[in-house]
This record gives structure tokens, sequence and C-alpha cells, in this order.
């Protein structure tokens, strides 16, 4: 019979009034969302350029969830070599639905096309639609996050640790360039420095490009293995230089977009709503003229890069970041990469639209990557932005930076939720990037 | 007693009934079906060996040989294991039932029989364990071929650039 | 203007509807006030915070917002049930929760119903709606129903002697069974100074039981009979039930509250408020050993109400009894 | 009415302590009233028996006649799958049988696979999966630690239980990306190092479940309640569950002192400090106790290893296509749930030729019929929860 002593029942008692004084565990996730850490096995991201068809990781999934279809392609010579073919990927499509996320074909991957990205919400109401397709898996690679440092006492990977040595000379000469400059020159320099770099940097990436098929060199992404030592030296080299480098804010006198006004109105917005984006895009539009127009007074102007207006350049690149990523064949001119300000001057034809203010992540382009690929067949400063670096980017400026703005704000309009309208956008924007190269380069298939 | 023992001391007991294996660490001991049950019964009472302690009893399919029976012990007091091995024929193969030394042999047993069709005489109840009552067939066979597999075609088959 | 209201008041038919109204009014809103105050409580007893979203501050229009949902949910009855008595059930349930609020003395003349015998009223009426659960339990033509109903009036026979018997003394002790008379006999620190404090705890174990509440949940007990005599109930007549459960623990804890601790009576102004904050108190201690407690087994509780309560609470009337007699003041 | 003729023909039994009575036999012939037996299905969908385990009861009353499991509901035929998957995606698939302590289901796979290659593991990965492993192991037995009052009633140890288990997990997703499939171990050592400051993560996280333990032991274990609903009941003799291959806390808490860490130490747990835990009466209540038993052991091991962790590679170079030489193989872990062992025949090809689970979960639910018989409905419900089992353990 219950012994009611009543000792343990008094005891019980105190424990759940002592809880309720306290704070509770609870995390309310749709307001407050998770800080996922970097190996969070989320979602699974493609870098498609990475991609070399080579078929592993279809071939190691456990549940047969991958699909690729590919075809292959000559390749002209490019000086009198020989003809060679290379596969080019025509789908890449991963079924959620069947998924186990066992990280088996990420880890199996010899050319860091995939990777895990934390973010996680991305259910749906019809299975088929788990069915992620290239540009979708290429979307998430925006948020894939660089990998936690290992704990001590771990042996570092060979390859991490050369590009780690050869990074560390370069950080090492670049604070000593950087010394040099800050005697010689005013406090508010570079962007004379920036507006040159990026081109500098176009050649090295796609140098760079050509170590890209090799498992062991340094991919040209920061989420590739080595990517955290990346982020560390570029902020060791380029940290003293950015933040004295970059442009005070610009002030501008408040005004309306009357276009974007205009649009708005029609696509059904309300007054209110309409008047406050078309502001926004005014303010944007203002600043990165006031930007442009110092950059172009406190320089000779930039190699204007000629791009297309859908592959416009970037705003804001940390180049900083950029050039340590596409180590380590950037070596050759390090000082400069990793002394460009973290803020490059916008190309002028860069300033129309909202939607214009993208980077041109053409790092995608084949060009770039393949081993073949001229450096200035795809010219444009964008190139090196890798799209790793553009994702480093997100996190501060992700709007402006990879967002389609037209489609983020209709989804936001449709009342769709901040992030699925996000994620949406930035498939979006994907796609047009991906039509603009076909239409523009010519170079893929 | 170490496996090494184990098998000299089984040898002793019942000499050439046994035919003694030691792999990796463990004492396999295979019988003839006919001696299954003496083995067991030595395994479960036999007072140096006092295997108490059920481990499993497994199917494994041997293709031409037939199907294995495969009883894992151990004893708790000595600490020591001992896997009894027998070989049935792939039709009709039966062996005697332990279920009433070792209690949870029961479920095994049932297990074994769905999943390899082989027979335990004098189980209590050999009905399917796991799966429906109208299941056909005995799925841990190798002719059995695994349906989702066949179902669909491996997307690795591919060759790049097909 | 007041004198009219007044005159206007003595009339019965005015005052009836009057009354009604008002009764309905604190039956609608305290058990509600109570419902969300488990969910909350309990919450953060278990390091969480409940319901957070529904009225936007901090979820205070949760137990609303499930009201509504429950009406929009489809109504089944099971093809088996006995459907007259299903469809009865809920109503039979819940109709004397709404009565036992007519007998509570609110403040020294809000009583809506004075009766002499109100104590037994209520208690008496408190103990209906176990019919109602029965009933629930026989027409689902489920088993676990059935189980979950014969244990409610296996639990609901046994505890009512200790409840009564320990409400007894009180009548005992004040010479009445008029609630209103009850409370005015008391100071304003009720009966919990005195033997009578330990007619106190078997009268709020009894309740408890009678209430069905952890840890004397058996007839719902989640983990073994799925949900007693709620398994098969959806929709509206599902929430009468739920409301029936927490109107129960307003009621019960009113009843104990005038009984034991002095009603409306309190230090500094007497007044309804008081009645109310001794109700919100012992419901937060119903709410407080929920989320603590495991269950009790059915014959556990049997025997701790048989061989236990009943024979203290007949000591006590006995210990009240003399002292009455012996006019030993407390 | 049910328990009144429960009490009438019951024979009481008492605990070896003196506390606690369960009724476990009667005699029908005694009864003076005439009763239909009833069928009641307790399952496959019913809160009690979280996942899908189907027991058969007949009651007479609320008194059980019989108790059969009707296991299968979620057999996935992983023996068969693993048949058709090389020994990486063994690993990713052997996690998903008891899902609550996927490292641990890994690490046998792993050491099964290793054994028959001959494969030297790195010191370095070794402790690591000796501190992944105990952790797992304090996972899963807070996840019961949590249910079992939640069946008994008790709704609130169940929260603090995953308040507890978040922290871990946090470990865990940090360490592996994965939060309940962790896919961690490869043959031959570790998927990859520890993120920088997980040792310190899990140092500081020992003395903080410490600390949430004694709050089980005030408001679980030390409730005159719990304790009457649990002892006396389900009581498992030493004998009986060694026959019916029990293992686990259910064993050590029948007074059995079988832990394969401590009886056949794999990894290094012979050279870390710890105790296996006992119980006397092998009832439910010992059962509970020794699960907490255990969460302090495991965080004793964890101390001990988090100091331990050499610095070193975590991995041995594989050949690509990883092969186990022809033969076969036994290994035998310690599961939280109890004792996990692994079969494998392997005819030197990429995937086993035959991979037997011996799941714990198997063994313990397979003594439930002993157990319930002549128990009480409630009863079978303080019986079944102090089984802790996992229904993917069972059906595999």
């Amino acid at each position: 019979m219950p012994a009611l002593k009543g000792v343990g029942l008094l005891k019980g008692l105190g424990v759940t009034l002592k809880t309720m004084t306290r704070p509770a565990a609870t995390r309310q996730y749709p307001h407050v969302k998770p800080d996922l850490p970097a190996r969070s096995r989320g979602v699974i991201a493609l870098i498609e350029e990475n991609c070399t068809v080579c078929m592993l990781c279809a071939r190691e999934c456990p549940d047969w969830c991958i699909y690729i279809d590919s075809h292959k392609e000559q390749v002209a010579p490019k000086e009198g070599g020989r003809a060679r073919t290379r596969n080019l990927l025509d789908r890449f499509a991963i079924d959620f639905a069947l998924c186990m996320y066992c990280g088996i074909c990420v880890e199996v991957c010899p050319f860091d096309a995939l990777h895990w990205s934390p973010e996680f919400e991305y259910a749906e109401h019809q299975i088929e639609k788990l069915t992620h397709e290239m540009d979708t898996l290429r979307t998430w690679a925006y948020s894939v996050p660089a990998p936690d440092p290992l704990e001590e006492g771990a042996i570092e990977p060979k390859e991490i640790e050369s590009a780690r040595k050869a990074r560390e000379a370069v950080a090492a000469k670049a604070a000593a360039a950087a010394e040099q400059a800050r005697a010689a020159a005013p406090p508010v320099p570079a962007p004379a420095a920036a507006a040159t770099q990026p081109a500098a940097a176009t050649t090295t990436g796609a140098a760079a490009g050509t170590a890209t098929t090799t498992p062991t060199a340094a991919a040209p992404t920061p989420v590739a293995g080595d990517a955290a030592p990346a982020a560390s030296a570029g902020a060791a080299g380029a940290g003293t230089t950015t933040a004295a480098a970059r442009p005070a804010d610009v002030e501008v006198e408040p005004g309306i977009d009357q276009a974007t006004y205009d649009r708005l109105l029609a696509a059904g917005e309300s007054d209110r709503t309409a008047r406050a984006k078309a502001k926004a895009a005014y303010m944007r539009r203002a600043k990165a003229e006031a930007r442009a127009a110092q950059a172009a007074g406190a320089t000779e102007p930039a190699p204007a890069p000629a791009a297309p207006a859908e592959a416009a350049a970037p705003t804001q690149v940390p180049a900083g970041e950029g050039a340590p990523a596409a180590e380590p064949a950037s070596v050759e001119t390090p000082a400069a990469a990793t002394a460009a300000p973290e803020t490059a001057p916008p190309a002028p034809s860069a300033v129309g639209t909202p939607e214009g203010a993208e980077p041109a992540a053409d790092a995608r382009d084949p060009d770039a990557r393949s081993p073949e690929g001229d450096p200035t067949a795809s010219g444009t400063a964008a190139e090196v932005v890798a799209p790793g670096a553009a994702a480093a980017q997100a996190d501060a400026e992700h709007l402006e930076i990879e967002v389609d703005q037209e489609t983020y704000d209709r989804l936001i309009e449709a009342g769709e939720p901040e992030r699925t309208a996000r994620a949406k956008a930035k498939a979006a924007y994907a796609r047009k990037l991906r039509a603009a190269q076909r239409d523009g380069g010519g170079a893929g298939s | 007693m170490d496996a090494d023992a184990l098998r000299d001391h089984l040898v002793a007991e019942l000499g050439d009934a046994v035919e003694p294996e030691v792999s990796y660490g463990t004492l396999t001991v295979t019988v003839a079906p006919g001696e299954w049950r003496r083995v067991a019964e030595l395994a479960r009472r036999g007072p140096d060996l006092v295997c108490n302690f059920f481990d499993f009893l497994c199917g494994v399919d041997e293709e031409a040989d037939g199907i294995a029976v495969v009883l894992h012990v151990y004893s708790t007091s000595h600490r020591h294991h001992l896997q009894i091995r027998t070989v049935v024929p792939r039709d009709g193969g039966h062996v005697p039932t332990v279920s009433d030394l070792w209690a949870g042999a029961d479920w095994h047993e049932r297990e074994t029989a769905e999943l390899f069709g082989v027979g335990f005489d004098g189980h209590p109840n050999l009905a399917k364990l796991l799966l429906p009552e109208e299941f056909e067939g005995f799925p841990l066979r190798k002719e059995f071929a695994l349906l989702t597999r066949e179902a669909k075609p491996w997307p690795g088959a591919k060759e790049p650039g097909e | 203007m007041i004198d009219a209201a007044r005159d206007l008041l003595d009339n019965y038919w005015v005052l009836m509807p009057v009354k009604v109204l008002a009764v309905l009014a604190i039956f609608l809103t305290f058990p509600l006030v109570v419902g969300y105050m488990e969910h909350k409580v309990m919450a953060h007893m278990q390091a969480r915070l409940g319901p957070m979203e529904a009225g936007r501050f901090h979820g205070v229009l949760q137990l609303v917002a499930d009201g509504i949902k429950f009406v929009q949910k489809e109504s089944i009855i099971p093809k088996a049930a006995d459907k007259w008595v299903f469809a009865l059930a809920p109503a039979v349930a819940l109709i004397p929760a709404i009565l036992v609020f007519g007998f509570i003395p609110y403040g020294p003349d809000l009583v809506p119903i004075r009766s002499d015998v109100g104590l037994f009223v209520t208690l008496a009426l408190s103990s209906v709606s176990v019919i109602g659960v029965l009933m629930a339990a026989w027409s689902s033509a489920n088993k676990y129903s059935l189980m979950g109903g014969i244990r409610a009036a296996a639990q609901l026979i046994a505890y009512e002697l200790p409840l009564v018997l320990a409400a007894a003394a009180v009548a005992m002790q004040a010479g009445s069974a008029d609630l209103a008379v009850i409370v005015e006999r008391q100071g304003w620190w009720g009966y919990i100074v005195g033997p009578l404090v330990i007619g106190f705890f078997v009268y709020g174990t009894a309740a408890l039981a009678e209430l069905t509440r952890p840890p004397f949940d058996m007839p719902v007990a989640d983990s073994e009979l799925v949900f007693g005599h709620l398994t098969e109930y959806t929709g509206l007549r599902f929430a009468f039930f739920l409301l029936t459960e927490y109107a129960g623990i307003v009621s019960q804890s009113a009843i104990a509250a005038t009984l034991f601790l002095g009603g409306w009576k309190g230090p500094f102004l007497d007044g309804p408020w008081w009645l109310a904050a001794k109700v919100l108190a012992l419901s937060f201690v119903v709410i407080w050993a929920r989320s603590t407690y495991p269950r009790l087994r059915e014959d556990q509780l049997q025997s701790f109400a048989w061989l236990r309560l009943v024979p203290v609470s007949l000591a006590l009337l006995l210990v009240v009894g003399f002292l009455k007699v012996y006019e030993v003041g407390i | 009415m049910a328990t009144e003729l429960g009490q009438q023909g019951g024979a009481a039994f008492q605990a070896a302590d003196g506390t606690g009575v369960g009724i476990i036999v009667r005699d029908k012939a005694d009864r003076e009233l005439h009763t239909q037996d009833m069928t009641l299905n307790v399952g496959p969908q019913h809160p009690a028996t979280h996942g899908v385990l189907r027991v058969l009861v007949t009651l007479d009353g609320e008194m059980i006649e019989d108790a059969q499991p009707v296991i299968g509901y979620m057999h996935r035929s992983f023996e068969k799958l693993a048949e058709y998957r090389d020994y990486r995606q063994i690993i990713a698939l052997v996690n998903r049988h008891d899902w609550v302590s996927s490292i641990c289901n890994e690490l046998g796979v792993a050491l099964v696979v290793e054994r028959q290659m001959d494969l030297e593991v790195p010191e370095r990965a070794t402790w690591i999966r000796m501190l992944m492993a105990e952790w797992t192991r304090v996972l899963n037995h807070l996840m019961f630690v949590g249910s079992y009052p939640l069946e008994l009633g008790a709704i609130t140890p169940m929260f603090y239980a995953f308040r507890e288990r978040e922290e871990i997990q946090a470990l865990m997703e940090w360490i592996t990306g994965g939060r309940l499939h962790l896919t961690y171990c490869r043959v031959g050592g570790l998927k990859q190092d520890l993120p920088r400051g997980a040792i310190q993560m899990s140092r500081d996280l020992v003395p903080r479940m410490r600390e949430r333990l004694k709050e089980y032991e005030d408001l679980v274990l030390g409730n005159e309640i719990f304790a009457a609903r649990t002892k006396g009941i389900g009581v498992l003799p030493a004998d009986v569950a060694c026959s019916y291959g029990v293992s686990g806390a259910l064993l050590q808490a029948a007074g059995v002192p079988e832990d394969s860490r401590k009886t056949e130490p794999y990894l290094f747990y012979d050279q870390v400090e710890f105790d296996v835990p006992t119980g006397r009466n092998g009832d439910s209540y010992d059962r509970y106790a020794t699960l907490l038993a255990r969460i302090r052991e495991s965080l004793r091991i964890i101390e001990q290893v988090n100091e331990r962790i050499p610095p070193g590679p975590v991995n041995v170079k594989l050949p690509k296509v990883v092969r186990a030489p022809q033969g076969h193989a036994y290994v035998r872990t310690e599961a939280p749930l109890g004792q996990l062992s692994y079969y494998m025949v392997s005819h030197n090809e990429k995937t086993p030729w035959r991979f037997k689970m011996r799941t714990p979960s198997f063994n313990n639910v397979s003594s439930l019929p002993y157990l319930l018989k002549g128990t009480l409905l409630p009863d079978m419900i303080a019986v079944m929860g102090s089984m802790f089992f996992i229904v993917g353990d069972i059906d595999r």
C-alpha cells in the first residue's frame, strides 16, 4: 500500500515549484531561428561547376536518391592541343523524400561539389516537390557555412595544412604591405586598389580554376574543406585594411524611385508598401551612384566591367575573402588580392535597379573552372566571386546580393514567410543568372 | 574458459560429433543436425559449460550446402561464449527446438523458421513472428531478391556522360 | 435610483434571471481562467512556456481558440454507440457542474440560491457528473471507455464517503449545513487552525479523486485506457467534458474554500475577491499535483480511501463532536 | 468491481525489502462470480506502446490472464538490406533500428568489420568513440527516465528529460551534424575529428547532468506513489532473465552484473573506472533505479575520457573498396538498451553475406508474456514501461 510518508511527495512538489521559478527551456522556433552548427545536416547543396559527373555520389548513395543526367561534349583545343571531351551536367536531382541524410554523398564527392547546408525549412505539401533539381540545390550553396576548426590534437588534412601555411605566408606579406600602405597613403584609400583589384583577381581566379579539378587543391569556394582557415586568413590578411578601407556611408537625399513605385502599384501593392519599397529602391540606387562617383573621383576609373546588365558586377564583394579562397594559385598576386578593400566599387552599369545589384557569380561559368578556361573570355570583374564568398557576404547584405529582389518582393507581398520568399528568390536569381550566361557567354551547353 | 580451452573441453566430451573452429576469439562447433539437441543440452546443463544466457539463434544461407542454423549462448558465471552450428538441407530442413532449454529461443526460432524456412521440432508455437501471416517465401534466403532494389533501376548504373 | 434598482431586484422575476446570468458568467469565466492557468503553470513547472500565440500576450486566448476549434470539429458518434446516451452524456455531466455554482456564497449577501442544506446539495450535485461519465463510458461501445467508466464509478463510491464525512465535520462544527452560515461562523482564517485541518486534507484528497485529477486519474489514464470515457468523444461534446472538468476544479475549490478557508472572508476587506483568490490558490495546488505526481493504481486508491481516509474522517467526526459537546472552542 | 475481484482471488507478492504489493497469481477455480474474459488489443496504436508494439491481452476484469506481444509492425528487414549494402552504408542503416542510440549501434558494425579485417583503429578514434557512445547512452537512458514516469501518469519528468537531452544533442549535432542518426563511426575510425571546443563542452555538461539527475531522484525515485506503483511489480528473476537473454538495465536490476564493457571490454573500457550497478529485486523500481545509476556511471566514464583523448589521426587509410575477408565474426557490445551483438558472415565481398543483428529489445521484450501473466492492467503498463524497449529495435 502506498506508504504515504509524504517526504518524497513534498520533495517532488519542491522540484516542480523550483523549476517554475526558472526560465523555460523553450525556444520559440518560428520566431527565433535556431543557431545551427556548421556540420548540421539540413539540406544538401550542389555547386554544379565543381561537379565532374563522376557518378560517385549516385553510386554510393544507400537510398539511390541521387539522379544524374549528363552528356559528353568536345572541347576545342586551346592552343594546338588535342580536342578533349568532357562531361556536362544536365540534371542533378536529390529526392529528399528518400534521402536519409547520412551524408555519404557529401563524404565521397572528390571535387567538393556537394556540401551540407544547415537550411532545413523546405517542407512541402507534395512529395514530388521534395525532389530538388539542380537550381534548387544550387541555391542551398549560398547558405553553406565555413566548417568549424578541428579540436586540438586533431590531424589536419594535408591539403588544409599546406593551404594554411601558404596563406600564413601571404597574410604576413599582406600585413607588411598594408603596414607600408598605411604609412604611405591617407587612411580612406583604396578604392584605387579596389577598382583594379577584381581584374587582377580574375586571372588568378581562372588560374585557380585549373586547380579545382584535383581534389587536393583548395577549391575556389570557401565552402571547401579549407574554408575556415581561408576565412580566418582572409580576416587576418585583409582585416586591418578592410576596416580602414570601407568607404564611409554616403549621404543622399531621400526620394522615391518612380519606376519601382509604379511597378509595385501596378502589381497591386498597397500605396504605403509601394511607397516604402520605392523609397528603399531609390536610396539604394542613389547611394550606389554616390559611391561610384566617389570611387571615380578618387582614382582612375575602374577597368569598367562591360558586363551585361543581367550579370552585373558585384556591389560589395569581399575581395579580401574572395582572393584567399582562390588559393593557392593566387599566391602570385597575393598582396594586392588581400589588400583589396571589402567594398569594391559598383560597376556603373549595375546601379539602375535593385535587381542589378547582384553579383555575377560567374565562377559557375564552365570556362572559369575548366582547364582550358580563358580568363578573358569571361572577363568581368565578377568572375572571381566564388559562390561561397557570396554566401559569406550573404549574412550582411543578402537581399541585395544574391536574391532576386523582384521575386522576393512579390512573394513577400503574396504573404509567404520571409524565409521561404528568400529561398525562392535565391532560386529565381540563380535561374536568371544561368539564363543570362547561356545567352551572353555562350560558353555553356 | 577461453575459446581454446572450451574447444578442447568440448572435443573431449563429444569426440568426433563436433567440428570446432575458433574464429576471431569465438568458438564455433559445427555438428550434425542429429547431434544438435545433445550438444545444446550439454551447453546448457554441462557443469563446466553452464551456458545459461541465450544470445541468439539465426540462420545463414549456405547456398548449395543448405541452411546453417547458428545458436549462440553465453555463460554469465564462466563468461565464455559458445556458438553451435549445424547445416540442414534447404528443403524441409529441421532441427529439434531448444526453446525449452532457453526460453529466449522461442522467438528466435520462430524468426528463423519464417525467414529461412527451417523447421524446429517440438516448438510450442511456430507461427510467424515478424511477417504477416499470409506472407509467402523465406526472405533471408539468397534466392529471395530484395524487391525495392528490383523495382527501381540503380541511378548509379549510368556511366558519366551517358 | 439605487433604491429603484433595489426595488426592482426585490421582484423575483427580475432577480432570478440576474442570478442565472451571474452564475453563468462565473461558470463561463472561472473554468477558463483555471484552464489557462493549468496550461501555463504546468508548462512552467515543466520548463516550458505553454501557449504563447493565441491572444498575442502569452496565449491568453488559448482556451477560447480551443473552444472555436472544438466547435469546428466533426462530431463523430461511433457506429456501435448507444446514440442517445452517447449524445446526452456530456449534458448530464455538465449541467450539475453549472448548478453547483448557484449554491456557493460569494459574499455576505451574494448567495444565488440559499438553502438550509446547501452543503449537501452541492456535494450531491458535484457527484452527479459521474453519472454522465458512466453514460459516456457505457454508450461508447469501447472497451477502454468501459473500463474507464467502471473505474470512475468505483472511485466515486470510494471517495464520496470521506468527502461527505469531512464536510459533515464542518457542518457539525458550524452547527449548520447552510453554506452561508458556515462561512459566517468562521474567522477569515477558516478552520485550518484546529483539528479540522485534517478534515481539509481529507476533503482535498477526496475531492481530487472525485475530480479524477492526478494522482487519482485512473479513469482517464492515457497510458492505460487511452482516454477512458473520453476516448470516442470529439468536437463540442468533448469540449463539454473538458469544461466540466475545469468547472469541477473551480466548484470543488470553492466548496473547499467555503468549508475550510473562510469563504469570502479575508483579512482586510471581505468580499468575493477573497473567494476568488482562494479558489485560484486551491486550483493551483490541484494543477501542481498534476504536474508532479504519477497516478496510483485503482486498488491502491481503493485501499487508501477505505483504510486510511474513512477511518481518519470518522475519527475527526468524533473529535469535532467531542469538542463541540464539551465546548472547547476552536 | 474488477479490482475487488482481483484482490479477492489474488495472492499478494511482497518484495524482498517488504515494500509493495503486486498481485501475481490467482486461481480461477476459486471464483464465485462467473465472468467472461475480455480480449483487449493494447496497440499497435496505443500511447503506452511507444511505437507500434501490439500486446494481445486476455483480461478477467483488470487481471491479465494472458498477454502475447505481436511484433513485426515495424519490421524493415534490416538484415536483408544489409546484404545489399557496403559497410559504410550499413553504418548509416543500423543507427536506425534503435533510434535513440545510434552511435552505439554504429560502433558494433565498425567493430565487427574491423575485427574481421584485423584493423588497428587509432587511439584517438577509440577514445572519441567511447565519448560518443557514453553520451549516447546517457541520451538513451534519459529518454526512458522521462518516458517511464509518463506511463505511470507523471508528465513532468518527460519534459525534463528532453530538456537535458537537448543539451547533449546540441553537442552531438555540433560534432556530427546529425541529431538522431549520427552516422559518425566508420570502419577504421571516425567520419571526422571533433570540432574545436567539443571536449570542453563535454566537460561542462557532466556536472550539469549530475545536478539534474538529483531532480529525477527527488521527483520520481523518491516519490511514494511511484514506489507503490513499481515495487514488486514485474519481477524478473535472474535465471529467467538469462534464459530469455534479457540484458542491460533489466538484467542488472535482477542482480546479474553482466555488462560487456566490464566483462569483455571493447574499446578502452578496461582503462577507465566505472561500476556496473545492480538491483536486488529485479522489479520495475529496481530497473528504473538501475537506469539512473547507469547514467551516473556513464558520466563517470565521460569525465575520464574527456581528459584522455590523445592527439593523432582518427582514421586509418583504407582501400577504396572495403572488403571483409572470408569468415565469420561475432562482436558483442553493451548498447544502452542491453547487449547488442552483430554476427557477420563475409564472403570477401563489398557487402556482408549475412548480417545478423541481435538487438537487445528483441530478447528483452520476448520475456513480456512471462512478466505479464497474472498482473493487473495498470501493472502491465508499469511493466512494459520498465522494459525500456524501442520498437524499431525489436522488429529491426
